[in-house]
């Protein structure tokens, strides 16, 4: 796939200045730790439920530990040594610290050799449990078969759970391939995951352990019924990422939305914290088999799409090299971009053609997530069904991985059920009537789609040379994304990032985090 | 789920996401000027129909003094779902092997159908597809059958030369098709059909059967006939129901 | 333009075929006079109104020829001689003649020369209106200018000649470049035409020269208003086509609905009758530089637009052949053509683009009618709209002239006002959002389309070889068009065609046919 | 056209393409499954709404016994569209240079605004179009204005302290922001702000405007704000407002 005659040393040298952007990160991750990688730590460990204050015994044990003083070692090795020393599995050892009878810094420290034994016999089950969903999707793929690229990925956003498996079931029948549960207003910034099934959410629902389970479930039912397996997909990004990966992992979700940078431009989440938080998250991520997608297209509804092209570009090449170092596989990359040019430009299309095939050819293996018009959508239905099928023509021209429909009634309320339907059978329309329209056509050599690819191309090199320069941390202090500022020690959460020790545990980074570079 | 077997069919309303919200969506074009007041007009005559909280999502001049709407609300209204009936043509479907076999068996002799698009219209598409050797959908047509012998009259047939030529055939069915329904032009065509054949003593001797995008068996019945057939129709289903009424009949 | 690498040598065999096959139809024509071409000569003449029965006095005059046995010669010689013999102007005749005063052949016959040159004089004044009006536009589109193409082509068809005014005038506010009024159902069986205003029709609107006259006068302010001339379209075909063209003519009409053989296939108008007719109607719109419709579109509501694409080819052959006999220049030649595929089919818009650029290619001059999809329109219109937008797509991908806007509701009703705005929008936003993507993109080699392409144009060949060798009687009689059979003395209006004899007299063909090959 | 002038404002239908035909097009889901009593059922609640002759032209199953209609026919009401009085916000609309003259020439120091998303919400394209520097579809924002003073803090801000740096700050005007509008969030929200700057006893000492996608003049009015904006809305419009309530006011 060769329309756009890229220049390949530019944008080898551009992965190559993104690489080293990672690099550099990635020796700061190393060094530290978060309160929410070492939740994660005991979720893994099987701990779970809530108090009766309906704090989750997650952030009970990792608070326990913090306040011990000993969260740079990792909770690992003070739940082994709970363990060890009370011969009780990890969730009974939480419960105790809930009710205040255990303390577990206190607890007197065992030998090293059994603790770690312990650590590791727990963990690999998990892991097991882990692979076995892996095994699971890879078999219902096998036996049920999936949709063609682009997948056809719509929401549900009632708050409501059971509404939502009604909604997804039906979407499901209709053609859909991958459901995403939209998360409620405002549980990003919430720096523990709500317990239980839920039914009250404000533009979304909330994600937690039991609602994964029951759309699992649902769409499970519902993929058996329609022979083709349903793909699920939940958020990560926010202040519980490592979390709701590992959820997504126990309950085999397959897509999660997950972005080194969204949390800091678009939550104003301190920089240490995502930055430590989304390495555990992809490496959970990547060992689960789950597809990412990451959040560019947010620069897009943000600034205007015409002019901040490159900083997707760029973002995408960072996000690349932050996933490979996290074991995330090229296949497993679901890059974003947006069709979210003003549709009243004149030969707008032809720029939204560029970029879409730009990023197809950049990243050839990654099943690009395309996101559809949403900020230029009005209460005009009519026309926003039409821009949505011009998304969809734009998606099947140029080949993406994962196709996130558009509504048509995107800028008045989350979808209806009636809208969902109409979204899918245009999608459908489309790529079945265009199906290999883009092995049909060529671009004119030096038109105005292939100088659009280069100048983007350029500039986003020359933008990446800067952030190596200067650094990803000074970068986001200047600015220069999405035109938001964020300070090093600015945003929520950095409260919750610490220096590891020298004698760090965390077995869950071994045992996944098999892909690292 | 049990979510599905709560429903109350009772009291059934309009589902946006949400069991009983209510949401509808409404477009139309008022005969007023743009701007805020034709928004307000919009709104309440959304409120007169029974939205609840209407809301004008877009309003658009369209010149000489006309705007265009588009209003979400909730409405109000429901319906008891479970009392409605809806009359319906009783078809054993079966496909053409099936059926020119029942009719070799029962009836042991040709049946002879005569199809139209009478009165003015000229739309041949519908009644082609339902006649037609090489049928529609992959459906064949009743030329194909070995056991009817299918007449297709074409177009604008007028009512007068369709009866004198089921006389002349001695047509055990027929077959009209329309399409134009402006100013109920088909309910008139189709009237006069059937007294015209009253009017020769015929009516109780063919299968009566009208088809076409607006036709439904409720109104087929009404109008006098014996079925009518809307879209979605193939040549079996009216096959079907030709022998099966002529089998009643003891034809 | 040349994106198919069509075989150039078949393209100029299948021109030659039509060439013979329309020359061998041409050498019957010329032999030929209609009752409608003598009303056309009649109205030419200045003769309108109706008597009291409400019988036009141009059918008044004809009839008296007739049933003098006199058509054979023409009835501009008779008028012509009339005028000599009284003094009065034809309008004066006719209303003598409806009043019983006069019988066209029994007035004395007086000098040639001096007949000769009444006629010559009173036509002469016409030929001078047409004249003008072309000039007229001319200088109307210099001064105001037009939009760009495709024109955005919507129909009124309210019945009611006012409201189909205002439904006009907004719709030229709107974007629209022409404006269609759609005529009654059963007007083109009509040997007669109706009279004055009229504001009852059944999905249409009565051709009336007074609603023409209306008509254009409001279009005329509106054009004046948005600053672009807004052109006026009606129906050339059935059993009037000469008369309603020569109103055209005089009114101002800027396109026509105009097909050698639509009134033959799709409304059983005798072959002999339309084929003589067509020549003078075409004649009189190539003179007053009238656009022409042609009606391919309708072999593909009728039969499968994949399997009958060829005939569609050949048709538009043979209407160039006709339009060239009759003195019309390609620039007037809108050959129509649909997107009437069904929408399920795999691919299926790869045929479409096939089939409109292949039009592009073969007739780069004329200003190619598209007609959107109906057959396939279902009282789904959010998927019609969407349809409706795909047609938009594949005109503006391969420049097509004249764009006939789908609408939504097709399955349902003729144009509401919103609908007709709604449809605007789409295409005016694609219009413009891909304004030059002609331009960017090219076919593969051997691909899909160009295979398509190639194989019509093989079918269209063969088509029009059988053609040629059969003669176009006898084609249309065996149903090779739309699987139509019509016999050569069949079909309505035979009676009203009449062998000319050897003095027969027309000033307005040589004054109006200059064009003529 | 003398048709224009025969409207008769005091009964206005929708139209469709006839002046009084009522056309109006509705479509939504029921949660019933697919099948002609699911089309029935869509009919009798149009016939409800108070459409005459509806017809479903369109039903589509869900899938989990949900069925999508659309559905076309005459609405029976009428409203009296000469009656029908908006409230609106009264702009004298001006450019940037005529408002940073007038505040120089008739208030005579620079006027301090402050703006936010307030609350949860997070969206700010709204009121950054207002308030940036390079402003939004070719009108320049606040910032850019000579006689402002414009601090714009972002999203996600908290009434509370949105009333701190008011003080802080002595604000003339304050700028709200508000888009998500599920559960009637903003209503609330918009209302608490007011009720705090009551308390604060500052409520009459600013101009108090807040905005967004589904924010109306009539709707702000009632919540206790001077004025409302909603899309379309650009900086000039609410600097020219704020400049000419500061004036009547006597600042
Ligand atoms: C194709 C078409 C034409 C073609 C017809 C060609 C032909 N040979 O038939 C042409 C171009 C000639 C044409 C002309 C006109 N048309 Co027309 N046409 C259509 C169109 C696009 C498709 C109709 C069609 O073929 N459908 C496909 C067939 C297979 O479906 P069907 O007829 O419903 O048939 C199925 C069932 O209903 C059933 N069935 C049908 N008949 C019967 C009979 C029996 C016995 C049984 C058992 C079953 C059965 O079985 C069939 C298979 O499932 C429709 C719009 C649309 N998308 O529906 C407009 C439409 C029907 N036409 C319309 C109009 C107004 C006209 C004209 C009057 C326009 C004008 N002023 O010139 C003319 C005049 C024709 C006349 N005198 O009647 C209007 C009718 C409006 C109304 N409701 O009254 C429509 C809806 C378009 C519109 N929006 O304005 N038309
Ligand atoms: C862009 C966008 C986002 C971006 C916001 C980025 C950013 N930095 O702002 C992101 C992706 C982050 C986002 C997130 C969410 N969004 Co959002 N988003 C939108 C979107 C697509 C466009 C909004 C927009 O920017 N419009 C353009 C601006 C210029 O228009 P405007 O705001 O109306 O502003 C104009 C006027 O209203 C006025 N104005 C506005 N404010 C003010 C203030 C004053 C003082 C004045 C005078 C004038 C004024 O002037 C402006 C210029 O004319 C809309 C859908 C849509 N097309 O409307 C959904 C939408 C608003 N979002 C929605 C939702 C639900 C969310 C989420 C809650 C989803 C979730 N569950 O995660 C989150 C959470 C955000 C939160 N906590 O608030 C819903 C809201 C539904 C509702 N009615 O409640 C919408 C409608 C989408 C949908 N269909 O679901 N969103
Ligand atoms: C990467 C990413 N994460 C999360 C979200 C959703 O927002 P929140 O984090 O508030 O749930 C988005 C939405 O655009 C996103 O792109
Ligand atoms: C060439 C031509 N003439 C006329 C018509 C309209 O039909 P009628 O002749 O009945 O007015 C069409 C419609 O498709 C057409 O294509």
């Amino acid at each position: 796939m060769n329309k756009l005659n890229l220049d390949r040393s530019k944008i080898d040298r551009a992965r190559q200045a993104a690489r080293n952007i990672a690099e550099d990160v990635q020796a700061f991750i190393d060094l530290h730790t978060t309160v929410a990688v070492e939740r994660t730590v005991a979720r893994l460990f099987g701990i779970d439920k809530v108090d009766e204050m309906g704090t989750p015994l997650p952030n009970i044990v990792v608070d326990n530990i913090k306040e011990g003083g000993g969260l740079a070692g990792g909770a690992a090795w003070w739940l082994g040594n709970a363990m060890v020393h009370t011969g009780k599995n990890p969730q009974e050892i939480a419960e105790m610290v809930s009710r205040g009878e255990m303390d577990l810094t206190r607890v007197p420290v065992g030998s090293g050799q059994k603790i770690e034994e312990a650590v590791r016999e727990t963990a690999s089950k998990t892991v097991e449990i882990i692979a076995n969903n892996r095994r699971k999707r890879e078999e219902y793929i096998k036996c049920l078969g999936e949709g063609p690229q682009p997948y056809i990925y719509v929401i549900v956003a009632t708050g409501n759970i059971y509404e939502d498996v009604v909604q997804a079931r039906a979407a499901a029948r209709q053609g859909a391939d991958i459901i995403a549960v939209i998360r409620t207003t405002g549980q990003s910034l919430l720096d523990y995951v709500p317990y239980g099934a839920t039914t009250e959410g404000y533009g979304g629902t909330y994600a937690t352990q039991e609602n994964f389970r029951i759309m699992r479930k649902g769409l499970d039912e519902a993929g058996e019924e329609v022979g083709r397996y349903i793909r699920l997909c939940n958020y990560c990004s926010g202040l519980c990422m490592p979390e709701i990966a590992a959820m997504g992992a126990l309950e085999r979700l397959d897509v999660m939305l997950n972005d080194a940078l969204y949390g800091i431009l678009f939550r104003d989440i301190n920089m240490q914290r995502t930055l430590v938080d989304q390495y555990f998250s992809r490496m959970i991520n990547g060992f689960a088999g789950v597809i990412i997608n990451t959040g560019e297209d947010n620069y897009l509804t943000t600034s205007d799409a015409v002019e901040e092209a490159h900083t997707v570009l760029a973002s995408q090449f960072i996000n690349e090299q932050f996933a490979l170092k996290a074991g995330l596989r090229e296949e497993q990359m679901g890059l974003g971009h947006a069709f979210e040019m003003d549709p009243d430009i004149k030969n707008g299309f032809l720029l939204e053609l560029a970029q879409a095939q730009m990023a197809r050819e950049i990243f050839p293996n990654a099943p690009l997530k395309y996101m559809p018009p949403t900020k230029f959508m009005t209460g005009n239905i009519f026309k926003g069904h039409i821009m949505d099928a011009m998304f969809n023509v734009a998606s099947i021209m140029t080949r993406q991985g994962i196709q996130l429909l558009g509504m048509m009634t995107e800028a008045m309320h989350t979808p209806f059920i009636g809208d969902r339907f109409l979204s899918i059978q245009n999608a459908k329309y489309i790529f079945n009537n265009m199906r290999d329209l883009a092995d049909e056509i060529e671009f004119k050599d030096g038109g105005v789609i292939q100088r659009r690819a280069r100048e983007v191309l350029n500039e986003a090199l020359a933008f990446l040379e800067q952030i190596e320069e200067e650094g990803l941390f000074i970068t986001l202090e200047r600015g220069k994304f999405a035109g938001v500022k964020r300070s090093r020690t600015g945003g929520k959460g950095l409260e919750g990032v610490f220096r590891r020790s020298p004698d760090y545990y965390n077995p869950f980074m071994e045992m996944m985090g098999g892909g690292r570079e | 789920m049990s979510y599905r077997e709560k429903r109350d069919y009772t009291a059934v309303k309009p589902y946006g996401d949400t069991m009983n919200d209510g949401k509808v969506q409404m477009s139309f074009s008022l005969p007023v000027p743009f701007g805020d007041e034709a928004r307000e007009a919009g709104k309440r005559l959304a409120l007169k129909m029974g939205l609840e909280e209407p809301e004008v999502v877009y309003a658009e001049d369209l010149g000489e003094d006309f705007t265009f709407l588009v209003i979400y609300g909730r409405c109000v209204h429901s319906v008891n779902f479970s009392s409605i009936e809806v009359p319906k043509v009783q078809v054993h479907e079966r496909d053409m092997e099936e059926i020119d076999r029942l009719i070799r068996e029962k009836i042991g002799r040709k049946l002879v159908v005569i199809g139209a698009s009478t009165g003015t219209d000229a739309h041949t598409v519908g009644i082609d597809a339902i006649m037609n050797m090489k049928g529609f959908a992959g459906h064949y047509g009743l030329e194909r059958y070995q056991m009817f012998d299918a007449y297709n009259l074409g177009s604008q047939v007028d009512n007068e030369e369709f009866v004198a030529r089921a006389i002349e055939l001695n047509a055990d069915a027929l077959l009209v098709s329309q399409t134009v329904t402006q100013k109920d032009i088909h309910v008139y065509n189709l009237t006069h059909l059937v007294e015209l054949l009253e009017a020769e003593g015929i009516r109780d001797k063919v299968v009566l059967v009208c088809g076409g995008p607006r036709i439904s068996h409720e109104l087929a019945k009404e109008l006098g006939y014996d079925a009518g057939f809307g879209p979605g129709s193939f040549a079996n289903h009216v096959a079907s129901f030709i022998v099966d009424e002529l089998i009643s009949r003891g034809a």
